[in-house]
């Protein structure tokens, strides 16, 4: 506000304008221990930028925006991280004089450890080193000072995508101090104490406030971040989030969507950054459960969807309309056989040949969701019209998880973006069975032996072969409506310079600047 | 000596009252749906890590031996650890209770000074057009919702005017406020801290006046009405009528035979306005104890919605208690 | 001093209007006590109020209020505060109610020394000190801390009068300071009055409902009826030869310790709407011609200050009608209905041990178609009493049996078999149930059917002279004189065993007092069942009962048949109360004056009136005393055969 | 005879206060009678339905073909306030309702049996009121669903306590009155104690209680909705339409949370100025 602003101690210690970067987020993190964390964005976010993350994506170009490349995954705090023939064991070698806080170099012994807590946690990483074949602490071996090696129970062709997201690394030294016998992993000082060693160090953290970030000095690449200080500040209400934006108080806001990103674009010193993604939005039907079991059933939903009037309603024009389960960019997509489209009549006649004619189910949507839920409100309208009733149930998050993992909802709005740009990932974790995301509880034999095939197939227009015959599979099968692929927007101050659209959704802020 | 005793015996009457809360708590998060340890998890794990993370929290254990682990752990201070965090729940909750106990306080006792000085104000020119007016504005406060309240309180004060400062935090954080209570003002004053103060100070400024719109009419009502009653009693008209002068007559007969009624009222109100301000934490991201309470709940941390349940409901009990006393002390008449 | 002119007050609201006082005079010189007595709802407190300047919102005023030559109704506020307290000063009509409950009652004495005699710090608190003292406050340093509550009703109204004596005022008003006090306590707080004016020259303005008992304080008395004047004059005068139709009803309903019989006027005093243009009391009056319903009396002066509103004025003196009772019910054994044997009631705190003694082992015995009455102090247990026979309170020792029942193993129609009448009368019907609702409730339990309760609510509420119209009424619609004739239809339906009537008249005007208390003589001479008749007031006892029983905290200290108790009381206690009840005609001097309130703190060992007795020796200390025959009645004291002699001792 | 040079004097006052009492009831009682109104005639005043999506667009200005113009889902903000009353009216007088039907029972049962069953059935209210209302109110709607009796029944169990508070501190004092002891010993059974004497009685505060209540339960509702834990989109409820409407207002489109947030401020003074009016009237009789 001019009120802060104007105050010319805030001024005076923040030093020049240029210096500082302000961030509103929606909500504090709800943990630094990165090993032991709920399914947090916010954390997320942050733990990509202070923790030291041996590999990342790296940065292209899309039309006129960055973002970040995630068929291109390059060494950052390692000097490099590569296979042996066999691409069963993979050896990283770190970086010289890369410092903790502390004053502790980063060595091998620390990587190790943090593997090893890794696997002891038997939580997030452990779960995904499994698709790599990395199960036990044995497996990973450290060669000398600077040198780790990674024995994969088999090859794949994700390891660097996985471990791009999973190898991160504690300040071991410091963290034995603070271990125990009863907290050999020293859970408890890492839940409050920021891990030191990425691109930024946590300088302050006021609990549920702010959180101030400070440039690690001790970073010795070439990306080292651009701002030396950024603050975080924690702003659950976006209509506040705007209104600090339009005032100055912040120069990026990471919780607006919806209407007002529309509105902000007309705004005197705000722009908004906006790019396509690869985010998709989709309704997931479960295939098991009733009325979705029935594949007309299915079929009379993909039509009842007003897929035009959500894109105009929900996202003010500012998606893309898409016709295959595989989403747009993604290589492979083809629109082959998928016929849907809003068509009541083609709804109405595709319910009667289910023999039914009238439906209901619940329709589930992430309860603090409001994206999901105006497409539910106008799906729910016009789903109607075609016979099928829907009930509404925003569910909160533990209640969704539990849900999910029972696999029990019949009727879900999903929204995501894989993280790695591949069918066959795709595959992986959404249309075969037990995925992690099949939350449809999809499976067709067709479909599980394309993907076992795909695994051994390099040949580019072999696999794109594969791909198309996968989504004419899904688009007769489909157990996802596939709504659209809104684009990535972000509204921050016009001095703000250097965004890089996170594939991962999680902002890299060491490419961030600001023009004083 | 009897207020001692009186207190002694009120604190053993909470026991049962708290232990049903604590047994109402506990058994009440188990049977919601939802599952805490699928929210700390990815999607990727599977039922064993599901089954190793449950017993790192003590869930895998019979229900009956989690509830003596529990109320074993209360004894000693110990409200286990957040599921969300890791990281104990007595510290988490030590931090967010000051800054909402911070700002109902002042809200309330800014609430209850006004409450009374307009009450017995309004009193006195009974039926005449400042009585109405104030009665009916009050209302009006007493009608708007909290949240839709603060957010144009916002629009006006922060965003129009420019005169408070964002609604994002408690206090600037270049002041450099070293937490001791989490309450930020009171933190402020305690280490000496100038400019930490006014910026604690002008923080407060718009939530505590949403919650003071919010909550003085009920006060107000009820002083006006005490303060009505005994300018109507005999007491007061035999003093009115032996010729006492105005002065006496206002601090003597008036002011604290009218407030005898107000501290159960008080308490009352303070025990909304600290189930209220979760809403007003959201709008004024006030990182406080409803919205860490809110979120407990929504991922099922079991250990976060029993702890703040109990505290919420102890800071309820006791707080009644400390009207009883007060009341005590106002009215004579009060045996104990 | 203070002096009256024509005064009117009418007290407008929507939708109702009252004249509460039409075109009053009299005055009050220094040094003289002036008594203004009428019944409740005559304009008495009205008087109070627009002599202090403070008549209720609404009130329209014309006439003159002067005192000291100036005109209270149309002072200024900075006059009238000056006027109020230091001119007059009131003691309120119920001195707890009139004491601030938060603020101790040394403070508020002193708020007044200092506002009024412009004392400050420790004189103010000295003078209180000695305020206190001078209205016989003992260990006033002590008292002066103490709130309102936490003092007795004696005790309070001796602080509200120190209060407006601490103000110095010149006329010193009292409303009704007795109401509601024993016959001891009255006698005292009056001859209060009377010193303030002897000794410090002040005007007094005495108000009461009941002329009997301040006739002997006062020089000169008003009678009010309606808001209006309708005699003035001597106290002795007015009170032995009354003129107006009005008080010598008034006088007539006043029950007498010696025997002499109520004589109750129907009817009850109008509320007037506007200034009356007849005689208000033409329609109860035996004397009334068709001038008193037509035309409004001029006040008269007569002889020495003596002046009346009547066309009819009476002349003879009022003689005392003596009752001649029917001796033959008592004399005629029934059965017996009531059997206690010696009760015990104690009433627990709610914590710990302890508790309140309130019955100490009482017995009695009742058959039909006697009455007994059971008399003494207030919080001496009567209600307790009353409410042990109705099984409303368990007895902690002891035995009660109603109709051969034991009380606590009564079914719910045997409970019906004993009814009882309560001394609120509005207070004892259930507000939101109409009158016959209530009436038919014993019958509801005795499932009677709904014609047949009809019929004999119909015949019930005929025997109390009510008319079928009141059977649709609520409660707050009824006067108390209705009320209470309801409350005696309900216990009398049923047909009960026993009534017990608890204080009944207690708090009822004057003539509506006699007139309840015809129709319970009438009810209790009914041979169909027994009737315990409690009061704190002798006098109404006398009139019907059988048998007599003196309660002194919770024990019985002396019983026997009415006339011998009443006319050659035993116990010094017995003594004392008939010693102060107010006669009219003759002032009767108490021969026994107890010292000290009473204190349940006494009843602890020896005899409970030890603390207070005149006759006291250690042995009445140390010992406990039990019931003695004496002639035909029973007294609970040993030194009865050497209290004449004491008695004649302490005269010389 | 009246000295004619004298004029009467009056003393003003007297009746103000019931006229302002009744002014109050009167007013709150209208706006409570044309929102009761709309909400039975919704239907009849607006031409979309409530949940009915225009597919011309959303956030579409006031007048044409929406008198309040539509919200971000592209609904019709008037027929939407219109048709809320029916929930927000509804599930607060049910609400408040139920709510006084058990506190009264409960509050009647404790104070005329006393004892331990007053102290079972106090220290029961004495949890239920400790308890957080938002915790409360989320646990019920997980655990039931988030229907409209789910609602009704999470407020009124965060109100009923208060009941029970208020009808056994009557009910502790008129026990003791002398008409409840008529009825004893005019052999009036315990219910008939209860029923006849007692509830009658002892429901005068809560006469005077309620509106307010249904004002404050209201504001509940909204203050849920507005949390995501009240009303369940796309229903028609002020709350939940405010808190959508939020960062429509910052950006200057009023029409989505306005009309919401003065239909909910003013049906809640509609309860608080019938209440205010009844409680003024009730201590006007007592004085
Ligand atoms: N504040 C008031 N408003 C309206 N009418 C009143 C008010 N006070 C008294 N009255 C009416 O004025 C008349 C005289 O009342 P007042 O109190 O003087 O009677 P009283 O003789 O003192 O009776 P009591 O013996 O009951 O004290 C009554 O009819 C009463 O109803
Ligand atoms: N429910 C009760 N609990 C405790 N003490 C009581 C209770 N009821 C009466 N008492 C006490 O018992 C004593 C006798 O009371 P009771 O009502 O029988 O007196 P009373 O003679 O009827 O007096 P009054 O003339 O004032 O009606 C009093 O001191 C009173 O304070
Ligand atoms: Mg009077
Ligand atoms: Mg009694």
């Amino acid at each position: 506000a001019a009120g802060s602003k104007s105050d010319p101690k805030s001024g005076a210690s923040a030093g020049p304008a240029a210096s500082t970067l302000r961030i509103a987020v929606s909500s504090y993190l709800s943990s630094w221990d990165q090993d032991f964390v709920g399914f947090d964005l916010t954390a997320l976010m942050l733990f990509k930028n202070v923790y030291p993350y041996m590999i990342d994506y790296g940065v292209t170009t899309a039309g006129d925006s960055q973002i970040l490349d995630t068929a291109n995954i390059t060494p950052t705090f390692a000097e490099s991280f590569e296979p042996d023939s066999e691409q069963k064991v993979w050896t990283l070698k770190l970086r010289q004089g890369v410092k903790f806080a502390s004053g502790n170099e980063m060595k091998a012994a620390d990587v190790k450890w943090s593997k090893d807590r890794a696997f002891a946690a038997q939580a997030n990483v452990a779960g995904i080193y499994r698709t790599i074949g990395l199960t036990k602490a044995e497996q990973v071996v450290v060669k000398d000072d600077y040198t780790v090696e990674f024995h994969q129970e088999f090859p794949s062709a994700l390891t660097r995508q996985i471990q791009a997201i999973s190898l991160y690394v504690f300040d071991s030294v410091e963290a034995k101090k603070h271990a125990t016998d009863a907290d050999p992993w020293a859970k408890e000082w890492f839940a409050k104490n920021a891990p030191t060693g990425g691109y930024f160090n946590v300088s302050k953290a006021t609990q549920g406030q702010e959180i101030e970030l400070s440039a690690n000095t001790g970073y010795p690449g070439p990306d080292g971040a651009k701002t030396p200080t950024i603050r975080i500040s924690v702003v659950p209400a976006a209509a506040n989030q705007r209104l600090q934006l339009q005032a100055g108080d912040i120069d990026v806001a990471l919780g607006i969507t919806g209407q007002d990103l529309q509105d902000l674009k007309k705004v005197d010193g705000v722009k908004v950054l906006s790019a396509a993604s690869n985010n998709q939005v989709a309704i997931q039907m479960s295939v098991t459960n009733a009325p979705f079991d029935d594949v007309n059933v299915r079929k009379a939903l993909a039509y009842a969807v007003p897929y035009e009037q959500i894109i105009k309603n929900v996202y003010n024009n500012d998606a893309r309309p898409t016709k295959s389960l595989v989403p747009l960019d993604m290589p492979g997509y083809s629109e082959t056989g998928y016929p849907f489209g809003y068509d009541l009549d083609k709804a109405k006649a595709a319910l009667a040949a289910s023999g039914k004619t009238a439906v209901s189910s619940e329709l589930v949507f992430e309860a603090n969701n409001d994206e999901q839920q105006k497409i539910a409100i106008q799906v729910q309208a016009e789903a109607a019209k075609a016979g099928i009733t829907l009930k509404l149930t925003p569910l909160d998050p533990a209640t969704l998880g539990e849900r999910r993992t029972k696999k029990s909802i019949p009727l879900q709005i999903t929204t995501g973006q894989l993280w790695v740009n591949d069918v066959e990932y795709m595959l992986a974790t959404s249309f075969v069975k037990g995925a992690a995301l099949n939350y449809s509880n999809y499976s067709n034999p067709e479909i599980e032996q394309i993907y076992t095939k795909s695994h051994t197939t390099v040949d580019d227009a072999a696999r794109k072969a594969l791909w198309t015959q996968v989504q004419s599979i899904l688009a007769t099968d489909v157990p996802w409506v596939i709504i659209c692929q809104p684009n990535f927007n972000l509204p921050v101050r016009e001095k703000v310079a250097g965004w890089v659209q996170p594939m991962d959704g999680l902002a890299r802020l060491r490419y961030l600047s600001a023009s004083a | 000596m009897r207020i001692l005793r009186f207190v002694g015996r009120r604190l053993l009457q909470l026991i049962p009252v708290l232990l049903g809360v604590v047994v109402l708590t506990f058994l009440l998060v188990r049977v919601l749906p939802g599952d805490p340890i699928r929210s700390i998890l990815g999607p990727n794990a599977t039922e064993a890590d599901a089954a190793a993370a449950r017993a790192r929290f003590g869930l895998d254990q019979p229900l009956w031996k989690q509830f003596l682990d529990y109320l074993g752990g209360l004894f000693t201070g110990n409200f286990g650890t957040s599921i969300q965090s890791g990281s104990p729940v007595s510290g988490e909750m030590a931090l967010r209770l000051g800054p909402t106990l911070e700002l109902v306080v002042i809200a309330v006792a800014i609430a209850v000074v006004l409450a009374i000085w307009l009450g017995i104000w309004s009193a006195r020119r009974a039926d005449r057009l400042g009585d109405h007016t104030v009665r009916i504005f009050a209302l009006f406060g007493n009608s708007i919702p909290e949240f839709w309240l603060g957010l144009v309180l916002i629009l006006v004060g922060y965003a129009a005017l420019g005169w408070f400062p964002a609604p994002s935090g408690r206090v600037d954080p270049d002041t450099n406020l070293t937490p001791l209570t989490g309450a930020d003002l009171v933190d402020a004053v305690l280490t000496g801290n100038g400019p930490a103060m006014a910026s604690a100070a002008a923080h407060l400024v718009l939530p505590v006046l949403t919650l003071v719109i919010g909550v003085l009419a009920p006060l107000l009502r009820s002083v006006r009405a005490s303060a009505l009653e005994v300018l109507h009693s005999e007491a007061y008209a035999a003093a009115a009528a032996h010729g006492l002068p105005e002065r006496t007559l206002l601090r003597g007969y008036l002011r604290r035979a009218t407030l005898v009624r107000l501290p159960s009222l008080a308490a009352l109100v303070f025990g909304t306005a600290i189930g209220s301000t979760v809403l007003v934490e959201y709008v004024y991201s006030w990182q406080g104890f409803g919205q860490w309470a809110l979120r407990g709940l929504l991922y099922r941390d079991y250990p976060v919605v029993q702890a703040s349940v109990l505290i919420i409901a102890l800071c309820y009990v006791l707080i009644f208690l400390i009207a009883d006393v007060v009341h005590a002390v106002l009215d004579p008449r009060v045996r104990i | 001093m203070l002096d009256i002119e024509d005064l009117s007050v009418v007290i407008r609201r929507p939708g109702r209007q009252v004249a509460a006082l039409s075109n009053v005079s009299f005055s009050v010189a220094p040094g003289e006590v002036v008594g203004l007595v009428g019944e409740s709802g005559g304009g008495k407190s009205m008087v109070a109020r627009a002599i202090v300047g403070m008549l209720p919102s609404g009130s329209h005023a014309t006439g003159r209020v002067g005192f000291d030559g100036a005109d209270v109704l149309r002072m200024d506020a900075a006059a009238l505060a000056k006027h109020r307290g230091r001119g007059a000063a009131i003691c309120f009509q119920n001195p707890r109610g009139a004491l601030s409950p938060t603020r101790t009652v040394g403070r508020q004495l002193i708020d007044r020394l200092v506002t009024h005699q412009g004392m400050s710090g420790d004189r103010a608190v000295e003078s209180a000190a000695e305020l206190f003292a001078s209205v016989g406050i003992r260990n006033p340093g002590q008292r002066l801390r103490a709130y309102p509550h936490e003092l007795s009703g004696g005790m309070a109204q001796r602080v509200m009068i120190s209060l407006a004596a601490g103000c110095a005022p010149s006329l010193l008003i009292a409303d009704e300071p007795t109401t509601g006090l024993d016959v001891t306590l009255t006698a005292e707080i009056l001859r209060q009055f009377r010193h303030a004016a002897d000794t410090d020259g002040r005007g007094v303005l005495l108000i009461s409902h009941d002329l009997a008992s301040i006739a002997e304080v006062c020089d000169r008395v008003v009678v009010l009826y309606a808001g209006t004047v309708v005699e003035t004059g001597p106290a002795a005068k007015v009170l032995r030869e009354p003129a107006h139709p009005y008080t010598r009803a008034l006088l007539r309903s006043v029950p007498d310790v010696g025997g002499g019989r109520v004589v109750a006027t129907a009817g009850g005093m109008p509320l007037l709407t506007a200034a009356p243009h007849d005689c208000p009391f033409a329609p109860r009056c035996a004397h009334a011609t068709d001038v008193c319903r037509t035309t409004r009396p001029e006040t008269e002066k007569l002889a020495d200050g003596w002046s009346l509103a009547c066309f009819h004025p009476q002349e003879a003196p009022l003689s005392v009608v003596n009752a001649e009772k029917s001796d033959n019910a008592a004399t005629e054994a029934g059965r017996i209905v009531l059997r206690v044997e010696d009760a015990h009631v104690v009433y627990r705190s709610r914590f710990g041990s302890g508790g309140h003694h309130a019955l100490r082992g009482v017995s009695l015995e009742l058959r039909t178609g006697e009455t007994l009455g059971v008399v003494g102090e207030s919080g001496c247990g009567k209600s307790t009493l009353a409410k042990l026979i109705m099984g409303l309170v368990e007895p902690s020792a002891g035995a009660v049996a109603v109709a051969g029942k034991d009380v606590r193993k009564r079914s719910r129609v045997e409970r019906t078999r004993a009814q009882m009448v309560f001394q609120d009368p509005i207070g004892s019907l259930s507000p939101r149930r109409t009158v016959a609702d209530s009436i038919a409730e014993p019958l509801r339990a005795a499932k009677v059917s709904t014609a047949d309760r009809a019929r004999r609510v119909e015949a019930a509420l005929g025997r109390m002279e009510l008319d079928d119209s009141i059977l649709t009424r609520y409660p707050h619609e009824l006067s108390g004189g209705q009320a209470q004739r309801i409350g005696i239809a309900r216990a009398l339906v049923g047909e009960p065993d026993l009534i017990v009537f608890d204080e009944p008249t207690s708090a009822l005007d004057v003539t509506v007092q006699a007139q309840i208390l015809e129709v319970i003589a009438d009810v209790a001479a009914d041979a169909g069942h027994g009737s315990v008749f409690i009061s704190h007031d002798l006098a109404t006892v006398r009139g019907f009962a059988d048998r007599v029983v003196v309660l002194y905290l919770g024990r019985v200290v002396e019983e026997g048949p009415v006339d011998e108790v009443f006319d050659h009381p035993r116990h010094p206690y017995t003594r004392a109360l008939l010693g102060s009840a107010p006669r009219l005609g003759a002032t009767r001097a108490a021969d026994v004056q107890l010292v000290k309130d009473l204190d349940e703190a006494d009843a602890a060992t020896g005899c409970a009136l030890a603390a207070r007795c005149p006759f006291v020796t250690d042995t009445c200390r140390s010992q406990e005393q039990t019931l003695q025959p004496y002639g035909e009645s029973r007294a609970a004291c040993w030194r009865v055969p050497e209290l004449p002699a004491l008695i004649g001792k302490s005269d010389s | 005879m009246a000295d004619p040079q004298l004029a009467p004097v009056v003393i003003g006052g007297g009746d103000r206060d019931r006229r302002f009492a009744r002014a109050l009831i009167y007013v709150g009682g209208a706006i409570l009678v044309v929102a009761a109104l709309a909400a039975v005639f919704a239907p009849l005043l607006s031409k979309w339905g409530p949940t009915e999506i225009d597919p011309a667009g959303t956030l579409a200005t006031p007048g044409g073909a929406h008198l309040l113009g539509t919200d971000g889902n592209g609904m019709d903000v008037w027929s939407r306030v219109l048709h809320a009353a029916r929930i927000d009216l509804g599930i607060a007088v049910c609400a408040v309702a139920l709510a006084v039907v058990v506190g009264t029972l409960l509050g009647l049962l404790a104070g005329y049996l006393g004892g331990w069953v007053d102290d079972v059935l106090m220290r029961i209210v004495d949890i239920f009121q400790a308890f957080p209302t938002f915790i409360l109110a989320l646990a019920v709607a997980a655990l039931l669903g988030d229907g409209f009796g789910n609602l009704v029944l999470t407020i009124a169990a965060v109100n009923a306590p208060a009941y029970a508070r208020l009808v056994r501190a009557e009910v502790r004092t008129l026990r003791e009155m002398a008409y409840i002891e008529a009825a004893k010993t005019s052999g009036a059974s315990m219910f008939g104690i209860l029923w006849r004497h007692l509830l009658p009685n002892s429901l005068t505060p809560v006469r005077v209680i309620a509106p307010l209540n249904c004002g404050w339960a209201m504001l509940t509702l909204a203050g849920l909705s507005f949390l995501g834990l009240g009303v369940t989109v796309p229903t028609a409820e002020w709350g939940s339409m405010i808190s959508l409407g939020t960062s429509d207002v910052v950006a200057g489109r009023w029409w989505t949370s306005v009309p919401p947030g003065l239909a909910l401020l003013v049906c809640v003074l509609g309860f608080s100025l019938l209440g205010e009016g009844l409680q003024e009237r009730a201590d006007a009789k007592r004085r």
